[in-house]
């Protein structure tokens, strides 16, 4: 008897319980996770594939699984990462990730052939020129995805480290406080 | 009439009690037989805004006071020849900055003749059109000399246009060492109150109150003999404590409002002017020269002979101290402007710009730069800190790259005066950290417009693209439909002739 | 010279002030109440306090070597000496001198080195090291002698002193009592009403001269009290956490003192006895553990003062103050992440302000 | 006439007080039983003032709660005395607003789940006598509610769902859960006890979370040294922490 109430009296308490968490379900449905939109927003957009996924939108659902470090993406730099991590609530390891060198493209005039092979490659038409004609880079659309390194025959296209100028010129962190240094 | 001001309490919040250094050259009159050098190097950009662009070519002879470049945009503000002349070069030099990166700049030949261009002068700014003071103000190249260098031009339209009731008088000169506006308050006094008056007409403002530290005392009795005659010019004293002169620090004590974050004190009908500003408007005015020379504050334990001097705008930093004197041996650090605020350049072949009010020379038992020591969260930045923020949590998440969070903690209020640093005793360089996060938050910011601008010229290309691959495959369909066309005429023609 | 390859941030001046001036002054601000303890209970404070000093700066010493740091610099900000002198001050003056010892290991290695040196540790190494003592060795720790007045003849002599501190005391139950607060818990358990069972005991003055069992150094109150507002002159200390921690124990014990004298302590009593004075002026006052802002210290020193009387009045551990602190260290963060001061411009929540014409 | 009705009015409403003192403290029900209150034996004239009773009980059971209250969050603090919940303890602590969501989410299942084993066991496995399968039952219960909780916070606030990720499944072996509801049984607590008691653990929980997460992020701030740093410290924290707590012992029980 007292299994019998005890099998019954667990049927259907459990069975009551799906019930109500079916119905619960059902009305607390949701379409899909806005984390991986504001993560999309945020990552560069460019599409380099420099992450190692095809996109920007497969890495923001990668990151949003927990399957891609907050570091992933090299030109968004520590910055991103930062904002990353604060969207996902996870701590972050800076140390292994190498602060990109701001590169900037462009175009050695003397080699241009012209073929305008680079400019069709270029994902943010910051290369101008038409055939025949040689070639120059607009430096503020260049995102440094190096593609057009890649298509160039002549190897005419190089990076180059943007100039410093007193219009981007930054302070510098103040350097770690050593204090093994201070033994007098 | 001070009736709005005397109901608030005066409050004073955070600040340090900096040692002086003032009495070096406070007493000595301003020195104004500078050698006239032999070369002016004349940066094109001395203000906030755009660089001026210059009007002249190389190898033009200029007179002096001739407009050598013209300002262009909204903020901006022309550049004058300091001296007569022939222009040498018009291209990169060393800027008076920290980093000493090169800036467009003009280099002019002094001929030794200082010939004057002609100028007309106006007969009484006091009757004339508001808008023409503002006009004249603007194209003799003033700008706010305390060191903020923002075209005044600027400020009193825009005052002006905010019905602003009460000018006020900057001249609190909180920073150590410096005494060129002391000075300058003692030495012509008249002339500066002239200046404050014909600003006043230009403002059209009811009222205009001079604010300056308790330990101007020889400065006060000056201004106040020469205010004497008009009774919308009030001279008051204000306690020496730095940043008094912080224009919002100072808004707060005088009227015990502050200003809101984000808004200006023109919101409030109050605009400030430095003192030097106001004794450049009279002469601007009252002569028709523009701003091409300033007195500068040489001081500094490395000085000799410290002193203030009237320079021509253009003067190499290193021709000033040889005049006065310098041991080079000596001198640890050499700061352009205030101890507390003015930027440390790395060598002195670098121009004096309108903006330059001091030029320290300053040896180690000055700058006492200790060793660098942890945190012990003392506080003494949080009880100096002017604005109210906590530079320490500041600090701390810098440090562990959390610049979000130190933005939480107030890092866009920081106005870098310096107080938290001063008192620290752990030697820690508080406001290194917040110019840092600083720029690196511009930096993102223009990384994030890069990157959504990035995403729009891509979403372009992509469309163009898309429509050119339309438009082929359009073009395609109609050359075969014509080509079918053509074949079905043909067979239909072949049929015809079959069946004829 | 100029050094033209280092930027230097502004400002290009400095005050004249140094963690080891501070944490001279707060030693200099202890002496007082430290030489009077020593005088009245004799030899063995001494070694005790020599002891637990010594102990601390050789931790910290230790500490540093193996944290690669300059031992010689840094121990020269006298931190560690700070921290081995108020652990000293909160013992038993006849404890043996291994309590100083793993005490002082406690507190610069558990509460300080561990969590990365100066500045870096989240609770009061002090505190730390004598809440853990109290709970591992509750007996050492809470045998309590009645002082002499100096160097009497009841004062143990060098030799007696000398085996009372490294070997041990023989006839601990014959000179050993309770404190004043430990008595009144033990005569309450056994429904002996208050003023009664403090009678001919522990009176007043007394009690605010030291001249009663208790620890080394919470001993005479105008000392400690002088020492505290010397302190406070110098702007070591401000006033908000001592204040508002004496205020809140003095208003609680004043009201249920009010509501029933005979199971509540007088506040005067309260004042004068638990190391309040020392608690409030010395070690509730320690900049790394406790919140930053004049709001966030009154916060904190109220709690110390809640948590100490709720502790002395109905918990298990008469001398609570250290379990107090440490449990006002605990929400320190929290005090600092919720309060903060107004920044210029902008109300309380970081809003701007309305702009007033 | 109305005298009988009156009557039966005062009967009505000690039936209800009974149903009421019942569930808010079983241990006084017979001193109110005990009471003639029969409509005809006129006992409300006798001077048995029901509303006094009442008042009385329930001023008495109030300080009764306070007490167990702040006796279950402070003095026997669920983590810090008893050492239940530690999984999330060590594991959510490490930022203040996710230790918040943490906590709060807890506290809405330890109540629920408190409540919810309360009746269980009282309508369902005493009766039946089938209390061997309370462990079972229980857990059932609790995943529901976890469940739902999920359910509901994935709706409200994504980002917060994110953050708890796998720690928001695991409320269901947070041992502080299935703690609470055996320690009523366990303690013999009422009904109002038994939700008390959850949420004053719960309470704790909440508190000790949102502390120790300030600790903890303070901690990301200090240069701790590499030999401790990330969770070696946190544990010396969290038993540092403990130190403290237990200067609450001997207020409560």
């Amino acid at each position: 008897m007292i299994v019998l109430s005890a099998i019954v009296s667990l049927t259907l308490l459990g069975l009551v319980l799906g019930l109500l968490l079916g119905i619960a379900a059902k009305y607390l449905k949701v379409e899909s996770s806005p984390v991986i939109d504001e993560l999309e927003a945020l990552l560069p957009g460019s599409q380099c594939g420099q992450c190692g996924f095809p996109g920007c939108r497969p890495a923001a659902e990668a990151l949003a699984a927990g399957e891609a470090p907050a570091t992933l993406c090299p030109p968004g730099g520590s910055a991103l990462a930062e904002q990353i991590a604060t969207l996902l609530g996870i701590s972050l390891d800076l140390s292994d990730m190498a602060e990109p060198e701001a590169l900037v493209a462009r175009v050695d005039e003397d080699n241009c052939t012209g073929c305008t092979r680079c400019f069709k490659v270029c994902p943010t038409d910051a290369i101008v020129g038409a055939p025949k004609q040689i070639h120059a880079v607009v430096a503020d659309a260049c995102i440094a995805c190096q593609k057009c390194i890649a298509v160039c025959p002549t190897e005419c296209l190089q990076m180059h480290p943007v100039e410093v100028t007193l219009r981007n010129w930054r302070w510098t962190k103040p350097p770690r406080m050593r204090s093994s240094e201070a033994v007098c | 009439m001070l009736s709005f001001f005397k109901k608030a309490k005066p409050t004073i919040r955070g600040g340090v009690h900096a040692t002086e250094h003032k009495s070096e050259t406070s007493g000595k009159p301003i020195v104004y037989s500078f050698p006239l050098p032999a070369k002016l190097y004349i940066p094109l950009q001395q203000h906030v805004g755009k660089p001026a662009e210059p009007l002249i070519k190389v190898g033009d002879h200029v007179l002096k006071g001739q407009l050598l470049a013209y300002s262009q945009g909204a903020i901006s503000a022309p550049v004058h020849a300091p001296t007569s002349g022939i222009i040498v070069d018009v291209s990169e030099y060393p800027a008076p900055h920290p980093s000493a990166l090169p800036i467009r700049t003009v280099v002019l030949a002094s001929d030794g003749q200082e010939k004057w261009q002609k100028f007309s002068p106006v007969n009484d700014p006091l009757t004339i059109d508001p808008e023409e003071i503002s006009l004249r103000v603007g194209a003799a190249g003033i700008v706010g000399l305390g060191g903020a260098t923002f075209p005044s031009a600027v400020k009193l339209s825009q005052g002006r246009k905010n019905k602003v009731h009460t000018l006020l008088i900057n001249a609190g000169e909180c920073e150590p060492y410096l005494t060129c506006d002391d000075r300058l308050m003692q030495e012509r006094p008249e002339k500066i109150i002239d200046g404050v008056r014909i600003m006043l007409h230009g403002l059209g403002a009811t009222q205009a109150i001079i604010a300056l530290e308790d330990n101007k005392e020889q400065a006060f009795l000056a201004m106040q003999t020469a205010a004497q005659p008009y009774p919308n010019v009030t001279v008051m004293q204000v306690p020496t404590r730095y940043p008094m002169g912080w224009d919002r620090q100072m808004i707060r004590y005088i009227t015990g409002k502050e200003v809101p974050a984000g808004s200006r004190s023109t919101d409030m009908g109050i605009l400030l002017h430095n003192v030097g500003t106001a004794y450049a408007v009279h002469k601007a005015l009252r002569t028709g020269q523009p701003l091409i020379s300033r007195v500068v504050t040489i001081s500094g334990s490395a000085v000799k002979n410290p002193m203030n001097v009237e320079v021509p705008i253009g003067t190499l930093i290193s021709e000033v101290l040889d005049f006065c004197g310098v041991d080079l041996e000596k001198t640890q650090r050499l700061v352009m402007g205030g101890p507390m605020m003015g930027e440390a350049l790395p060598h002195p072949a670098v121009p004096i710009v309108k903006g330059t009010s001091g030029i320290l020379a300053l040896a180690e038992n000055e700058i006492k730069t200790g060793t660098e020591q942890a945190c012990i969260r003392c506080g003494s930045c949080v009880s100096a800190c002017p604005a109210g923020l906590l530079p320490l949590e500041m600090m701390s998440r810098i440090k562990n790259n959390q610049l979000d969070a130190a933005v939480g903690f107030g890092l866009k209020d920081c106005i870098s005066c310096g107080s938290c640093s001063y008192v620290c005793p752990s030697n820690i360089p508080l406001v290194h950290y917040f110019k840092y996060a600083s720029g690196e938050l511009i930096a993102r910011q223009q990384a994030q417009h890069k990157t959504e601008q990035t995403k729009r010229l891509m979403h372009d290309k992509q469309a163009r693209l898309e429509r050119i691959r339309l438009q082929q495959e359009e073009e395609m369909r109609q050359m075969q439909m014509e080509k079918q066309q053509r074949e079905l005429a043909k067979a239909q023609a072949a049929e015809a002739e079959i069946t004829s | 010279m100029m050094n033209r390859a280092k930027l230097n941030s502004s400002p290009h001046a400095k005050a004249d002030s140094a963690v080891s001036v501070i944490m001279r002054q707060v030693l200099m601000a202890l002496g007082p109440a430290t030489l009077f303890g020593i005088c009245i209970y004799g030899w063995p404070a001494l070694f005790l306090f020599i002891i637990t000093v010594t102990a601390a700066v050789m931790f910290e010493a230790w500490c540093l070597r193996l944290a690669g740091k300059p031992v010689k610099a840094t121990l020269q900000d006298y931190s560690a000496v700070l921290t081995g002198w108020l652990i000293a001050m909160t013992l038993p003056p006849y404890a043996p001198w291994w309590i100083g010892v793993v005490g002082a290991g406690l507190a610069i290695v558990v509460g300080k080195h561990v969590y990365g040196g100066l500045g870096q540790n989240l609770f009061n190494p002090a505190m730390l090291a004598r809440v853990g003592l109290l709970i591992a060795f509750p007996v050492e720790m809470t045998t309590w002698v009645q002082p002499h007045p100096w160097f009497s003849s009841a004062l143990p002599g060098f030799v007696e002193s000398l085996r009372i501190t490294f070997i041990g005391m023989d006839n601990i139950d014959a000179v050993s009592g309770a404190t004043l607060l430990g008595h009144v818990k033990t005569e309450l358990s056994q429904n002996h009403l208050l003023p009664h069972s403090l009678d001919g005991l522990f009176d007043m003055a007394n009690v605010w001269l030291g001249l009663m069992r208790g620890s080394l150094g919470e001993g005479c109150l105008p000392l400690l009290l002088v020492s505290g507002f010397w302190l406070l002159n110098k702007g070591v200390i401000r006033w908000y956490t001592p204040i508002s921690l004496l205020g809140t124990v003095f208003m609680l014990a004043t009201m249920f003192n009010i509501y029933d004298p005979e199971h509540y302590l007088s506040p005067l009593l309260h004042l004068g006895s638990g190391a309040l004075i020392l608690t409030s002026f010395f070690i509730a006052t320690d900049y790394v553990t406790s919140p930053q802002t004049p709001f966030g210290q009154i916060i904190f020193g109220c709690g110390c003062g809640v948590l100490i009387f709720v502790i002395r009045t109905w918990g298990s551990y008469p001398e609570g103050a250290g379990f107090a602190v440490l449990l006002m260290n605990s929400v320190t963060p929290l005090i600092d992440h919720y309060i903060r001061p107004r920044i210029y411009g902008r109300d309380h929540k970081g809003k701007p302000l309305e702009v007033v014409d | 006439m109305i005298m009988v009705q009156d009557g039966w009015q005062v009967y009505y409403k000690l039936i209800l007080m009974e149903r009421v003192t019942f569930l808010v403290m079983p241990n006084r029900l017979s001193r109110l039983t005990t009471v003639g209150h029969h409509p005809a034996s006129g006992s409300v004239k006798n001077g048995i003032n029901p509303a006094f009773l009442l008042e009385k009980t329930v001023r008495a059971a109030m300080s009764d709660y306070l007490l167990l209250l702040l006796g279950t969050a402070l003095v026997n603090n669920v983590v810090l005395v008893k050492f239940l919940g530690l999984c999330p303890f060590m594991g959510v602590s490490n930022k203040l607003d996710s230790a918040l969501g943490m906590g709060l989410a807890t506290t809405f299942v330890l109540t629920l789940a408190a409540v919810a084993s309360w009746l269980l066991e009282h309508l369902l496995l005493a009766p039946l006598h089938i209390e061997f399968l309370r462990i079972l039952a229980f857990i059932l219960v609790i995943a529901a509610v976890v469940q739902f909780t999920e359910l509901v916070m994935r709706k409200t606030s994504p980002v917060l769902y994110q953050i708890l990720g796998v720690f928001l499944p695991l409320i269901t072996t947070n041992c502080a859960v299935l703690g609470v509801a055996l320690l009523n049984v366990q303690q013999q607590h009422s009904f109002i006890q038994s939700m008390l008691f959850g949420f004053g653990s719960a309470a704790g929980f909440t508190l000790v979370m949102v502390i120790f997460a300030g600790l903890r992020e303070r901690l990301t701030l200090m240069a701790v040294p590499r030999l401790f740093a990330g969770s070696p410290i946190a544990f010396i924290t969290a038993g540092i922490l403990s130190l403290a707590f237990m200067g609450f012992a001997g207020l409560y029980k």
